[in-house]
């Protein structure tokens, strides 16, 4: 099951929830700062371990996270 | 690759004024999903608080009325009686539903108007930027409580849920947490039962969401929601405290 | 109140930035300070939730008579700290009026040409001296210099005794404020 | 014509709101106008209409916020304590520019004071108890007849302003019997689609809100909402001139008082003392200019109260100083016999030479 | 002299009730007044008194009743929305003669408005938002230093007459440092022993009511008051005079607008214009005779105030056709700069020639 | 013959306002003897209600706050809060403590306030002459229920004491009536235990009293004391709700 | 109003006594039965918790022309049904006012001499013709024969109207009504 | 046991509690008017039955009830 995600820096506060709530580890906040002023989110899967399991998003309280899956993982839109 | 998941479509696409990690923007989204998933957006109509997410409006594309403190029950009532098909929900910090409003929030529940009530408790005043709330814990610091709330000079936190479960009026009463995922989901399920109750006409309904304010507790995102899980949900265990009879 | 309109010592500025830039501390410290000198002063702070993650300022006044207004509509002077606050208060700045910016934040030059600007790097000046928070307190500095409304001295009883500084804290501070005041003595040798 | 029917004033208040097209009142009780909650309560489910006792002053004022933002002709009612409560949620309805009516029927004060007639309350209801800068429309009857076709006419002028109207009456305007009838209400539509809030179904959604964090855009608001009060300043004055063509002195007073003012005139008459009443319908907006051109024609004033001295203010500020203004009042539930108010005319005539 | 302290005005009135011996303080957060909640929280204790952060202003209101009641000095404060919450509480304790002091930092309404500064409240204040005769005592402090010396003397009005006492600031006046010193608090003692509930012991027991259902005995009550504070109305009417000797126009404005208005007075000043200000201190009692005697001396006014025109009525009263008022506001919590009013004095200078 | 019974020393000897057989008669002297007993009169503190009691100073020699409609909680806190030694006790009706009053009541009771609040349900507003009241029953008739009320439109009654068991600030909460004999020595126990939970500092205190409104009700006062016992009691059971801890 | 103030038809009384005796009925249906007769009516009646166990009264006036004032100082004429309302209102009765009294629970005379009083044993005489609660109608039908305000058709009618009377209640009043009649033209036979 | 009972006229409004209220059936509403306008209860023990149990002075709103009970049956005060 391979998945990925999309940060808006448009909303992300850089709150790091989503850090935490990672299982596989593949989000870490950015030495930048966004328009916004915050350090966002980043999202590095340089080995592709992301399985879309959205719980980054499920978390996000900025609505900042969009979420993709292969589509034969079949999950059900949450 | 599909889209597995995006923002709901009853949230307009702005970034909020919430504060990194505040726990309003994940009830916001959540209700803006229960929203979707119900297809109700042309019939709802939300009651803004006042408190931090007296701006809600800006967020939800639905109708709106923002309240006065601790107004909304009544408020959501007046409109509801008029509109008796429409979905009408209030949207409530602790200072709100649980002080200055206590009077509305017992008796919109003891009279089972329709409506459903999201009510946020994140044991702090967040807009006027950290006063004690009648949820604020025992022994917690807030700009009025310096040293710590102590009962004897401020009394004990408020469990709404409990007191709201004894009306008969009430038809669904839960209270759950949005400080992880597995929360998050059990929050979501919730709202919408919450929503459903109103929809089939069993009775009012109430959500109480814990919520993390790391501004105000002076704390982390990370410390507030484990702050949440470890503290506060001691005092305020999560759960269903009624649900409708029939299912 | 508008350049030579009243005698006597004089002076109001407007600090804006983003919260958190401290700008609100040097307000205050100014203000302080000067009342130690047993002048007049008040300090008036932007209020309510655009403070929060948004931009805030205050208004600080100094005189040797009592105050009248303590809001300013048209400063002798400005220090901004961010874009936003430039935008907002560069068109409120009087004719000859001084702009302290904080160049580190703030990427556009001026537009006004019939006013004093000094455009600064605090963050860069005080992540010299070890310090990159003490930006604010670069600012101060340089606004001391141009006016010359208090004393160093005042300033450092001022940290002292409003805000309890701890002695690395104080240190720290005077010097990111000593740097300020170079940086204009240096590059602005104008100003008294 | 239509029959005439037997009804004390808060009862005839009730019915006449019915008929104006009120299907919702929200009120909690209290004396000495527990007849309209009453009232209401049995007529509004005969005509699909919805009561509900609010579980208190401040509940009930924001449940009519609630209808009318919603689109309904909504009133509450209460008496002085009551409507105290409301002052806060008054203001709110004034700011969000809701329709609606609200009914003081005022009892002595202050505190919890008595239950008998009193217009203490007039400061509140014409400059705003409330907070911010905002005017009700107040509307104060003298006779049941005039409490029906002022509660008509309250629907309407709410509607035609977006602004809360009052109707302030006292504890023997409401118990007080007398014949009404009741006219068929204007047939005046005012349109509330633009604004009103019912699902956000084929159209954007709509806000009902107060709060501007930006002072220059709530300075708009509060200038506009002052040019439509101002525009029913220039349209809404309603006054009874009573025999002052030709009078020397003229009473001026409002609600129960004009009436009892209104027998002593006839008893001064058959004495040939001339004189005559100015009665405010409107006491906001106020009939200032009425007033003025009385002083300016050089006749004296006397006005009654059952207060310590409210309405004589705006009599004063009319008047300008072009007169004297001569003040008699009880207060406390104390009304005013007409054999006073002769008195107290004939001490103005004696003092006046 | 005490040493200057540097302070907001929140803070400094908190802490010059504490000087003056307030032990107890019940309220509710409202912004932009909070500081004096929690500076009342930090302080309270430490001085052996009570801080309660009350469910409400409404309960807030009758907590301060209650401790009134039982002798103790005792304040309150929130902002708009709050007070118009508690007018009811207000006019039950002023029924009740009951002293206390009570703290209004007007924000911008009507409704929840805004935050910032405003002037709004007058009318609210000084004729009364509750209900039935009664009046505060309303001060109006225009520095923190000020602030300091009014709330003082509130507590002694207030017990001095046994009537609560408003300080009436706004946004401005509350969040603004200054320097302030805290002189030592009047040593006025007002024997309390008479009325106060502490438990009958060696004594007849005591009553603090509010209710007098028979009409005449209501009205004693209320004539009662009314003569108790005409006492006042003639002791304590408090103002500035600032340069209206010599002056062609006379500024009439409170709090903040006076202040800044002083700014554009230097100015104009050295420009030449003669211009002054006469400062009400005392709102209620409002220097209705100062005002006259201006207009009378034949000076132009210009009433300048953050609310669409509500102290002007005052002062119209007082000047009673003499002189034109001439009126010049910003509401909805836009303080008029100094410019401003330079520039409609400037105005006012030109239209009289 | 040795005087077994006679009038309490704190009640004033004359005649009450009270219409026949209104059970606010029996629980003025219940309260009187309960401070004859504990011999506190001297150091009792009552704050009457507005509603048909507002008189209670007429009858009680004790010093008297006259509240405002449904405050008497918080003025009873104000009073308490300035002199912690004396007794300070509420008297309120159901408008006064579980409509109007509603937030004073639950956050009295939340703070823990060491006063007691004698609260008497006589399910209709008697002062005013009989309209609804929060407490009123299903089907029961009033002025502004003249059909009976209907859950539909007016809601459910309120149970008082079930919501006000469930705050950890209250210590005694107990619910009796004044129907028989035996009720009206039970609800003199319980009168007293609130007030010796006051006197011991335990916290907040509160006996619910089922009381007859014949007048109102349009019943003989012994149809009403029947209609107590065999409607009011079925739906307000009678009976302790929380004891203090120790004893 | 007083007497030979105002000419055209005009009458007003004060009904008192106990909560009970049927004052505010009566004057009820002396104001809706003269409404019938398109005259101009009000009936103000005391109010509040006075009215519980204690007396209550009630102010008619009749009149031919607008109302004025519904409540009268000094009243032309006053029926009193007990000893209280006697002292309450027996003072304020108009010089050659109308006293009428319920001498079945009013056990002392008038003091005034400037008065025309009339006492009836008002329950007696209900109580005569079967129905000792209609004395309140047999003062009504003195009060009638005594002023000729209204019609006995018209008292009739408003019962049935106003109160919806069942027909034997109907009779049964208006038998009172007519004894009452029939005291006054007997005993007072200066009446019209 | 014996005992008696005093009513107090004054205070009595007739309500009859007390009359429900006897064991003994010793009370009755009297056919008189009090003072007060009310018909008081009336107490009637002519065979001497009431045993001065107060169970009437109890329920009796109006505090009108004196209860007299013989010494040597030494019931506690209530
Ligand atoms: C009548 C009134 N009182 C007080 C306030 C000030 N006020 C605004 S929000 C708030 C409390 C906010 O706390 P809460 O309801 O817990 O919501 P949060 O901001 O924490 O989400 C208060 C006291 C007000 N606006 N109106
Ligand atoms: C603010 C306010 N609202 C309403 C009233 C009118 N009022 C007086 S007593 C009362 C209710 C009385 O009922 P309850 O509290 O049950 O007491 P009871 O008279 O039945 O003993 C009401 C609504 C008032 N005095 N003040
Ligand atoms: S949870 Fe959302 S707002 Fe927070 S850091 Fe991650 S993407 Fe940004
Ligand atoms: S103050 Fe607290 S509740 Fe308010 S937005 Fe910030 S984190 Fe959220
Ligand atoms: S109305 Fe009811 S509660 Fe009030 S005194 Fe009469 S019986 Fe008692
Ligand atoms: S219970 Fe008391 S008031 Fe009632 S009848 Fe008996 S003695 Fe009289």
């Amino acid at each position: 099951m391979t998945g990925k995600i999309a940060i808006n820096e448009d909303f992300c506060k850089g709150c790091a929830l989503c850090v935490n709530a990672c299982p596989q580890k593949l989000l870490k906040t950015a030495k930048h700062v966004s328009k916004t002023s915050y350090h966002p989110a980043e999202f590095v899967d340089p080995e592709g371990k992301c399985t879309g399991c959205g719980l980054c998003a499920l978390v996000c309280p900025d609505v900042a996270i969009q979420v993709f899956r292969d589509r034969k993982a079949g999950g059900e839109k949450k | 690759m599909e889209v597995v998941y995006e923002r709901p479509r009853s949230l307009f696409p702005v970034a909020t004024h919430y504060c990194p990690g505040c726990g309003h923007g994940i009830i916001h989204r959540l209700v803006a999903e229960v929203i979707d998933e119900l297809e109700i957006r042309e019939k709802t109509v939300a009651v803004a608080p006042v408190g931090c997410a007296v701006l809600l409006y800006n967020y939800l594309n639905v109708d709106c009325y923002e309240a006065a403190h601790g107004r909304a029950p009544a408020i959501a009532t007046g409109c509801k009686r008029v509109h008796p098909h429409l979905v009408v929900f209030t949207y409530q910090g602790d200072g709100d539903f649980a002080a200055i409003g206590t009077a509305e929030a017992i008796h919109v529940a003891a009279r089972g108007e329709k409506i459903t009530t999201i009510f946020v408790n994140n044991a702090i005043y967040g807009m006027t930027a950290g006063q004690m709330a009648p949820t604020t814990l025992i022994g917690q610091k807030s700009t009025t409580t310096p040293a710590g709330r102590k009962p004897e000079t401020a009394g004990f936190p408020v469990r709404m849920c409990e007191i709201v479960a004894t009306l008969p009026g009430a038809a669904y009463v839960a209270r759950v947490s949005v400080s992880s995922p597995k929360n998050v989901v059990q929050a979501k399920k919730a709202i919408k039962k919450a929503f459903e109750t109103q929809v089939r006409g069993l009775g009012y309904s109430l959500v109480e969401v814990l919520s993390q304010c790391p501004t105000n507790w002076h704390m982390t995102p990370f410390e507030s929601v484990k702050w949440v899980d470890e503290k506060m949900a001691l005092y305020y265990p999560l759960g269903e405290f009624k649900v409708p009879k029939e299912g | 109140m508008e350049k030579g309109k009243v005698k006597g010592i004089y002076e109001d500025v407007i600090m804006a930035g983003f919260g958190g830039q401290g700008l609100m501390f040097i307000g205050k410290l100014l203000a302080y300070s000067a009342m130690k000198e047993s002048k007049h002063v008040t300090w008036i702070p932007s209020y309510g939730p655009e403070m929060r993650g948004g931009t805030a300022n205050c208004t600080v006044v100094v005189s040797d008579e009592e105050i009248g207004s303590p809001v300013i509509p048209r400063p002798r002077a400005v220090i901004v700290m961010n874009n936003p606050s430039l935008e907002a208060f560069e068109p409120r700045l009087q004719s000859e009026g001084l702009l302290l910016a904080n160049s580190s934040f703030v990427t556009r030059s001026t537009t006004r040409k019939d006013i004093r600007a000094t455009f600064i790097p605090a963050n860069e000046i005080a992540s010299k001296v070890g310090n990159e928070k003490a930006a604010n307190m670069v600012m101060l500095g340089a606004y001391v210099a141009c006016t010359g409304i208090v004393s160093k001295e005042s300033i450092n009883k001022g940290l002292e005794e409003l805000f309890g500084a701890k002695r690395e804290f104080l240190a720290a501070n005077m010097l990111a404020f000593e740097e300020g005041v170079k940086f204009v003595k240096e590059k602005c040798p104008k100003t008294k | 014509m239509t029959e005439k029917r037997f009804m004390a004033g808060n009862e005839a208040i009730a019915e006449a709101a019915i008929q104006a097209g009120c299907r919702f009142y929200f009120g909690y009780p209290i004396t000495p106008q527990n007849e309209i909650c009453e009232y209401m309560s049995m007529r509004l489910p005969e005509v699909g209409g919805t009561f509900l006792q609010a579980e208190s002053e401040v509940a009930a004022i924001y449940m009519t916020f609630g209808a009318a933002g919603a689109g309904a002709r909504v009133m509450t009612s209460s008496s002085s304590p009551g409507i105290s409560l409301m002052q806060e949620g008054i203001s709110y309805i004034a700011a969000a520019e809701l329709p609606c009516v609200i009914v003081n029927m005022m009892r002595g004060g202050p505190g919890l004071g008595g239950i008998h007639p009193s217009q203490a309350d007039y400061f509140q209801a014409t400059k705003g108890g409330g907070h911010g800068d905002y005017h009700l429309l107040v509307l104060a009857p003298h006779t049941a007849q005039e409490a029906v076709n002022l509660t008509m006419l309250a629907f309407d002028l709410a509607d035609k302003y977006r602004n809360p109207v009052m109707i302030l009456g006292d504890g023997n305007m409401g118990q007080m019997m007398e014949p009404v009838e009741f006219p068929p209400p204007p047939k005046t539509e005012f349109s509330k689609k633009g604004w009103i809030l019912d699902g956000a179904r084929n159209r954007p959604r709509r806000l009902i809100k107060t709060l501007y964090l930006d002072p220059p855009v709530l300075e708009k608001r509060n200038l506009a909402i002052a040019s439509k009060l101002s525009e029913a300043v220039k349209n809404e004055v309603r006054f009874e001139s009573f025999m002052v063509d030709d009078a020397d002195i003229v009473i001026g007073a409002y609600g129960t008082v004009a009436r009892i003012a209104k027998t002593a005139i006839k008893i001064l008459r058959e004495k040939g003392v001339k004189v005559g009443l100015l009665r405010p319908i409107s006491l906001f907006p106020f009939p200032y200019q009425q007033f003025a051109k009385v002083a300016e024609s050089g006749k004296k004033i006397l006005v009654v109260e059952m207060s310590l001295g409210q309405m004589v203010q705006d009599v004063q500020l009319a008047v300008c100083g072009k007169t004297k203004v001569n003040f008699y009042s009880r207060v406390g539930g104390v009304v005013p016999g007409y054999d006073e108010i002769l008195r107290e005319v004939e001490k103005v005539v004696k003092e006046s030479g």
